[in-house]
């Protein structure tokens, strides 16, 4: 019985991990009031779903996807890597743009804690 | 694939995740951030994802961290939380 | 060319915002004319795609030499091709409206960049209409969704910035739902083709994860169409951003969100799915009347025009929802001519209060008084958009809600019509008051700000939408000659 | 830090290997790792390491706000060029064989793909580069 989920947890644990991480992002997003922690917490939270799509392809005994001359190597699926290097674009597209909000956000209220900045709207909703 | 060396990444990767988001200075969280997509890049890379890898070390690890101190040379160093 | 004409709906807005960028550095006046006329070909380019597929029912094209199931392919059908419509036309409208109203909204030396941003937004929009490729729409709902982000901090002050942060935050948590949930569905099936999805899953209907993925989907799509108890980034953004902006959120943008929940629901995961599977369909049309109730009643309580507005937007994506959810012909329609209800008037009544700011920079209904008087046609471009929200006859909100009333008097979901019914009275009770106060009280003593109305460009573009609204409730058999046979295909399987 | 004499003689003397090296990568993405947008990242840093080492008024007086607009312009002009290129000689949008050139289909798709990711490069180099300036320049002075 256990030897049985033993490789079952081995073939499974980075689905696990990237679990774990996607909550950490995530809850950084949520509960942290720091605006430059939220944005970590988003990198954090967006790495780990690409984990999950580098789990996805990997292949037991896979070699890269490049094609190499001559050998019939049982390649991983490219696929994957492909819409990951395009959401990572997306990633530090969305990254550069909450940052340049920061430091917007920052020279007009001088402060980037979240609870600062709703102190400071409240009265006028 | 060795399972014990990625096993200990994943470990490393947990712990600077919840490092980065737990420690004060934000200097050092970002720091911390780029520790975390440098030990990704990798386990990437050693899932046979070269390319994504790569992509991850030059952006997630270089420009991503570069922007981030510069936002935080501008703005604050000290976070609350 | 015209067999190229999916792709070029898409090229052009993309070439256009770096042309307008180069423009605008060589002179700032060049960007605005630059990004019009881009989006009137663009809106030419749609009409002719609209023709062909008027005769040829579906137009598929293939990027690069790349066949379908591996390639990225773009199909075009009928319910792509009204959406594009409505997407463009809007588009065109606010794009007008843009060239005096954010002379005051933004900063001078940043409107080569809002045009760019604007055009990249209209690309990013383009782009999910027409695309086949569920990993495709993912990439163009995010390019949608930073331009948009940025568009609503554009404005000056700081409100507009923390809005537009929250809204960025909301947006990339939506965004990894949905990246997620195509994860799930590629680990299944090994193909993001929306089509071949379609054909691939039936036997997989049962399995965790699929229906994990699922879950993942409906989550992201309800952040991003802000369905009710996710709602919570929209009032601020609404209301902070520049009123073209504004106007374009409205409209635009959550109209591709809204389109995206319809094609993921009816064309990636079928009827069949959606109603015997895994039972949402339910869930969501109770969650869309909530949301219909909420948003009006929260938009009584409010004392500025933008955010009433914001809230009563709120309340009309849920009848677009609603209308999916209750998964008849006549619901359906019902919803889907909602889409282009609830952009024309809302564009109109976004446009007014746009109007209203930049002539007196008023922006609570109690300082709208005596306005009748002093801006006779967008008072009057008010009414009009007024009255369409509530659902009287001749205008096109009666219409939508007309299908509505019968789709669910056919389900049998009595709760549903009374839902439609109270509300109609509570958007009556709200756009009354403001009503009153434009019409019926008397401004007090010196008047400051300038009298008469706004300057043509942004007065034309409210007055075709008014106008729009009387049409198509009038010769509302234009649009459903389109969108008829549309609900009959999603429905297809029931 | 601006007057560190090591900071400037290591940087002067990695900049260009790592130009070279981001060149590399925008080239042979088409047959290994690599492709112009992991390029252009390469290529940007390689700026943002000079603006670490020199400043940022010196990278201005190189490289005005202009230049970058233009490059980002004329990376996106090489794509959708050659996209419509394809259209004109009858084949769909980036349907690169179609390009009647004095070589066989094959290279000449590997050919217009590296155009292609030559393009993507300048794009991604131009706009991460001035992304970096607008976050670290603060207005009137320098950072």
């Amino acid at each position: 019985m256990i030897e049985d989920l033993f490789p079952l947890l081995l073939t499974r644990y980075n689905y696990y991990m990237a679990v774990i991480i996607m909550m950490i992002g995530l809850y950084a997003m949520i509960a942290k009031s720091n605006l430059v922690k939220k944005i970590i917490g988003l990198n954090i939270f967006q790495t780990a779903i690409f984990l999950f799509y580098i789990s996805i392809a990997d292949v037991r005994g896979g070699t890269a996807p490049i094609l190499i001359e001559g050998s019939n190597a049982l390649y991983v699926n490219p696929v994957p890597h492909v819409l990951i290097l395009t959401a990572i674009v997306v990633s530090v597209s969305t990254t550069a743009v909450a940052l340049s909000l920061v430091i917007r956000i920052h020279r007009e209220y001088r402060t980037v804690e979240e609870e600062d900045l709703m102190r400071m709207e409240g009265g006028s909703g | 694939m060795i399972w014990e060396f990625n096993f200990a990444m994943f470990i490393f990767l947990v712990i600077c995740a919840i490092a980065a988001i737990t420690v004060k200075n934000l200097l050092s969280a970002v720091v911390i951030l780029s520790a975390y997509s440098l030990i990704m890049a990798v386990l990437w890379a050693e899932m046979n994802a070269v390319d994504v890898g790569f992509t991850e070390a030059a952006v997630g690890a270089g420009i991503t961290t570069v922007l981030f101190i510069a936002a935080i040379s501008r703005t604050t160093r000290r976070s609350r939380d | 060319m015209m067999e190229h004409l999916p792709v070029l709906v898409v090229i052009i807005p993309l070439i256009g915002a770096y042309t307008s960028l180069v423009g605008g550095w060589v002179d700032r006046r060049y960007a605005f004319p630059i990004a019009f006329i881009n989006i009137l070909t663009q809106f030419t380019a749609a009409l002719l795609l609209t023709v062909r597929v008027m005769q040829e029912g579906v137009v598929r094209y293939n990027l690069g030499d790349w066949l379908p199931p591996w390639g990225i392919e773009y199909v075009v059908d009928r319910l792509n091709i009204y959406v594009l419509l409505i997407l463009l036309f809007l588009s065109l409208l606010c794009c007008a409206y843009s060239k005096r109203s954010i002379g005051m909204e933004i900063e001078e030396r940043k409107h080569t960049g809002f045009y760019t941003i604007f055009l990249l937004l209209v690309a990013g929009v383009t782009g999910i209409t027409v695309t086949g490729d569920i990993f495709n729409l993912y990439v163009f709902l995010e390019i949608s969704s930073l331009a948009a982000y940025t568009l609503v901090s554009s404005g000056r002050g700081g409100k507009g910035l923390v809005a537009g942060f929250n809204y960025l935050v909301m947006g990339s948590v939506s965004a990894c739902f949905i990246l997620l949930g195509i994860g799930h569905l590629y680990m299944l099936t090994g193909t993001l083709n929306m089509a071949d999805l379609a054909r691939v899953l039936p036997p997989l209907y049962t399995s965790t994860t699929l229906h994990t993925a699922f879950v993942f989907f409906i989550v992201g799509l309800s952040i991003k169409t802000a369905l009710f108890p996710l709602h919570l980034w929209l009032p601020d953004a609404y209301t902070h951003a520049p009123s073209t902006v504004s106007a374009l959120l409205s409209t635009v943008v959550s109209k591709m969100g809204v389109y995206a929940t319809i094609r993921i629901l009816f064309s990636v995961f079928t009827v069949e799915f959606v109603v015997g599977y895994f039972p949402v369909m339910e869930f969501l049309s109770w969650l869309a009347a909530i949301a219909i109730i909420a948003g009006s009643l929260l938009a009584i309580a409010q004392r500025d025009l933008k955010r009433m507005l914001a809230y009563s937007s709120v309340g009309q994506m849920g009848y677009i929802l609603l209308g999916v959810g209750m998964v008849n012909q006549l619901a359906m329609t019902g919803g889907i001519l909602h889409m282009l209800n609830h952009a024309v008037m809302k564009g109109c009544l976004f446009m007014v209060a746009g109007a209203f700011i930049f002539r007196t920079g008023f922006r609570r209904i109690d300082d709208l008084k005596g306005m009748g008087k002093r801006m006779p046609w967008t008072s009057a471009a008010l009414v009009i958009g007024a009255l369409s929200m509530i659902g009287i006859p001749p205008t096109v909100g009666f219409m939508s809600k007309w299908y509505l009333a019968l789709g669910a008097i056919e389900a049998g979901q009595w709760v549903f019509l009374a839902v439609i019914l109270a509300s109609s009275l509570l958007s009556a009770v709200y756009f009354w008051r403001l009503l009153e106060y434009v019409y019926f009280r008397e401004g007090e003593g010196g008047v400051e700000g300038g009298t008469g109305d706004v300057p043509l460009p942004m007065l034309i573009p409210m007055l075709v939408l008014a106008a729009a609204c009387l049409l198509f409730g009038i010769f509302v058999s234009i649009p459903l000659s389109l969108i008829d046979p549309v609900a009959e295909s999603l429905l297809g399987g029931v | 830090m601006r007057e560190d004499v090591v900071i400037r003689t290591v940087c002067r003397a990695m900049i260009p290997f790592i130009q070279l090296f981001a060149l590399y990568v925008i080239l042979h993405g088409s047959s290994s790792a690599g492709g112009g947008f992991q390029g252009g990242v390469i290529f940007a840093s390689a700026f943002i390491l000079y603006v670490i080492a020199f400043g940022i008024m010196e990278v201005r007086r190189r490289m005005h706000e202009k230049v970058v607009v233009a490059l980002s312009s004329l990376g996106l002009y090489i794509y959708a060029g050659i996209g419509i290129l394809c259209i004109l000689f009858g084949a769909g949008f980036l349907g690169y064989s179609a390009i009647p050139l004095p070589v066989s289909a094959a290279e000449t798709r590997g050919l217009m793909m590296e155009f292609v990711e030559i393009g993507i490069g300048l794009t991604v180099m131009a706009v991460m580069t001035s992304i970096f300036m607008d976050i670290s320049v603060k207005e009137g002075g320098e950072d």
